[in-house]
């Protein structure tokens, strides 16, 4: 079967979602992707959402984080103080799903405004939300961002979500307990940190790809794993499950 | 005990030029109306205070009402920016507007501090962003027992706290379900509070999931059917996701806005 | 996922000797039959934590498990003092307890701080009192902001927290209602739990007032009917109040105790 | 009506609730106080339990803090931590109900310990409870205490909750931000604070007693005021609902 970059990123994030038991979901891909997983390998996958939705189970993607059909179907319903404090800050969800408007080569993330002056943004874009706190506390993050010299950037313009900072050992100077992005998926491939540098490094390219391409798309010298493995390409199942999400979750 | 008022005599009356002014509702239960009401009366200088700007601050910033913006994520949810508050920030029109920016984490905890009498809250958060150089509500706190150093962050009071829920009995008793978010904080941190409800009933029922407010720290009540349109109101109607999509295209620019808001908030 | 145990099969799993221990409802749902299971199991030099240690404190300590009490307030409510309590730390039987005492605020304040992964809380708490002076685990903060200087008081992180609820759902989704005191918090500071149910059913209801733990927070369920009693379990049973007037004979005397202990608690 | 020094108190505290909304209660005479001003003139009076019962109408009088018919009655039932923290500690409630073992001129209350020595104690009481941050936190504090030597005395063997600590401005150097003790109800009379020394001054006497009765049962030299009151004895009425309240709820 045929598949679209946006299908084989949304599935390979999915397929990282197996053995994980709690998940921390924002909308947009990172959501499709979860509720793609909780459809195939990992259907004990708990859903957490910021707006108060503990273990929500929604049988369409929701359109906001807020969908009325996640308090419907979720475990337990707290407040927003509630998920931020009693869930996410202790550190008891497993995983953490972000992405960025700019991001750079230790996974530093910029959501807040692009342009040199703060005060006076060229562009300025909706701010934090929940991902300073996700990105330091998920016990992992993974990263969903399609590749491109205007987002892949050497520098971020603001540091809205500490990725792992300027290199080894700055988490733990900033005292963040999770471990960081580790995983980033792009419509080119899979990048994942050097365990010595921290520096994100491409370790798998999608079917049809080539490390050329990802280098091309990329504002930093883009380090390319000695044993670049290619991704599976989407099963027809996997493609079969993830359409028909998508089209039942149509408006 | 809280006094059932009309929406116009509610604003007019609690909303002043100049005051802090939170609208709560996370994704649900958005007090739309009354914050168009606000914008009729034509309130000017508010610090306008919410996690999630959304459409209704796009028209309360683009109809120039707020003087400064206090928020932790500010965009038209699943379709893109607010282009009122961008123009308003990028470009000052109509108003130039403060920025004081958070992350949800701390401004949920800043309410908390409100409802709790508390001049700060206490949280991991921050540590390493550039939030840290650009905020200047945040400090750091140094644990007492263990010595380590955590985020601190100053509680909000908002002079007046507005939210919508489904409904209130008689006595101004509030009842509101499903996703509640930061709604009893936002009221119990500010000094007067206007809720808007559904509908008013003779009993509240209890329901699973459901947060009462007690009359008796609820300032007034308004009964407002439909009053969270776009959002929605569990157990009377969905989210209208056309509206977001279309606010994109009338919010893009200054004179489809300016043209919008004279037929649409402030004739009505 | 929460794994069904028996009653006897948790505690020795999860209740070791040495271990901080919570036993938490208040004076709602008392787990009252795990504790009296790990009086059975002879457990040793247990720092016991409770906000409101009654009856079954009373037990576990005049059983010898405790070296250390961490509490708020303690007596048998409505009738008087805790004999075996009293007797522990007036005389040193059967063993000498130290006391580690707070206010509710406080201690509620403690376990919200373990719930939230925060090495501290902070409230407007034991001012002018000689707590102060005698309760170590007690400091001050001040305010970045404000200069205030308010209290704080530590994080609880019991070793393992022990509840009692309503129900369970067989992916040990564990569901309670009416007052729920501090519960949540205890069980989520804790860094194991143990929760003993009136019965396990297929689809937990949402109801009103309702908290619901879900089964991948929680250590072990066990089905324990009557767990609580002589305390309540609202929809289940009422509170045994002769109960609670009876044990003040029962424990005024270290005999009348001895005996009462090996009949009802150590052979059943 | 002949009635008891107990019915004497409950009703002279009942009616000290007239125009007051809310009211932090305990258990036992407080309560009974309480939910007798309900019956009477109070009938919007905010009954506030501890154990999470915000606006409980309780149709008998509590056996213990955590009657399941508060829950039950309440218009909210909110957590332990929500009620210190969102409920009492904002000074949201308007009078606080504490009795004691022991207190002294200034209403300083020790539930404690009796003796000198707090690790070697003659008595161990019960402790602190809720006691400490209500008697900082309400606006107004009301006492209810049977008159003795051995309970009022000259000074406290362990401070628990503070009154007006050693005397004028000490509440305010501590940052109690409520009024403190306004009102003690004993067996012989009403004691209210002298708006310059704060002591506790005898103000009313019931009928039928004496201020020698009380400078008798005073472990300290008690102040009577030059205007000493009478109270009113309990109306038919009054002692007819209170009488009917209290036979209502025995077990």
């Amino acid at each position: 079967m045929t598949y679209t970059a946006e299908e084989m990123m949304t599935v390979t994030a999915a397929r990282a979602l197996a053995g994980r038991t709690s998940c921390f979901v924002g909308i947009g891909l990172p959501s499709t992707a979860a509720n793609l997983a909780r459809r195939l390998h990992a259907p004990g996958l708990v859903l957490i959402y910021e707006s108060g939705a503990i273990g929500a189970k929604p049988s369409r993607l929701p359109l906001s984080i807020g969908d009325g059909e996640l308090a419907e179907t979720a475990d337990a319903v707290v407040t927003v103080p509630e998920v931020f404090n009693y869930w996410l800050q202790p550190g008891r969800i497993d995983v953490g799903f972000l992405s960025a408007a700019q991001l750079d080569r230790f996974g530093n993330l910029n959501t807040t405004t692009i342009g040199a002056d703060y005060r006076n943004p060229v562009v300025r874009l909706p701010g934090a939300g929940g991902a300073p706190e996700i990105a330091a506390s998920c016990r992992e993050v993974f990263l969903m961002l399609r590749h491109s010299r205007r987002a892949f950037v050497e520098r971020v313009d603001f540091v809205t979500s500490v990725g792992y900072g300027d290199g080894p050992g700055h988490r733990e100077r900033l005292g963040l307990r999770g471990r960081g992005p580790v995983l980033l998926v792009t419509d080119i491939g899979v990048l994942e940190p050097d365990p010595a540098s921290c520096e994100l490094t491409l370790t798998k390219i999608h079917p049809g790809r080539t490390a050329a391409e990802a280098r091309a798309a990329t504002g930093w010298e883009l380090a390319v794993s000695g044993t670049l493995a290619e991704t599976e390409p989407p099963t027809d199942e996997e493609l079969d499950v993830l359409r028909r999400l998508v089209k039942g979750s149509e408006p | 005990m809280a006094e059932l008022v009309g929406l116009a005599e509610g604003v007019a009356s609690l909303v002043r030029d100049g005051d802090t002014v939170a609208l709560e509702g996370f994704t649900h239960l958005i007090p739309v109306r009354a914050g168009q009401e606000i914008i009729r009366q034509g309130r000017r200088d508010l610090t306008l205070v919410r996690m999630t700007p959304d459409i209704v601050y796009d028209q309360l910033i683009g109809a120039g009402c707020a003087r400064r913006l206090v928020f932790s994520w500010g965009g038209n949810p699943g379709v893109g920016s607010l282009h009122r508050m961008r123009d308003a920030v990028q470009n000052g029109w109509p108003a130039p507007l403060e920025l004081e920016e958070h992350s949800h984490a701390g401004m949920a905890n800043r309410y908390v501090a409100g409802a709790s009498g508390l001049p700060f809250a206490v949280l991991r958060g921050y540590a390493g962003t550039d939030l840290v150089a650009h905020t200047t509500s945040l400090a750091t706190v140094t644990c007492p027992f263990t010595g380590e150093v955590l985020t601190a962050v100053p509680a909000l009071r908002p002079d007046v706290t507005v939210i919508h829920a489904q409904r209130a009995d008689r006595e101004g008793n509030v009842q509101l379900w499903g996703l509640t978010g930061v709604q009893k904080e936002a009221v119990l941190a500010a000094s007067r509070s206007l809720v808007t409800v559904e509908e008013v009933v003779d009993e509240l029922e209890p329901l699973p999931d459901a947060v009462v407010l007690p009359g008796w720290v609820v300032t007034a009540v308004a009964v407002v059917p439909g009053g969270a349109r776009p959002s929605y109101a569990q157990g009377y109607y969905d989210r209208d996701n056309r509206a977001y999509l279309e606010w994109d295209a009338v919010s893009r620019d200054r004179d489809t806005f300016s043209a919008w808001l004279s037929e649409n908030v402030l004739v009505a």
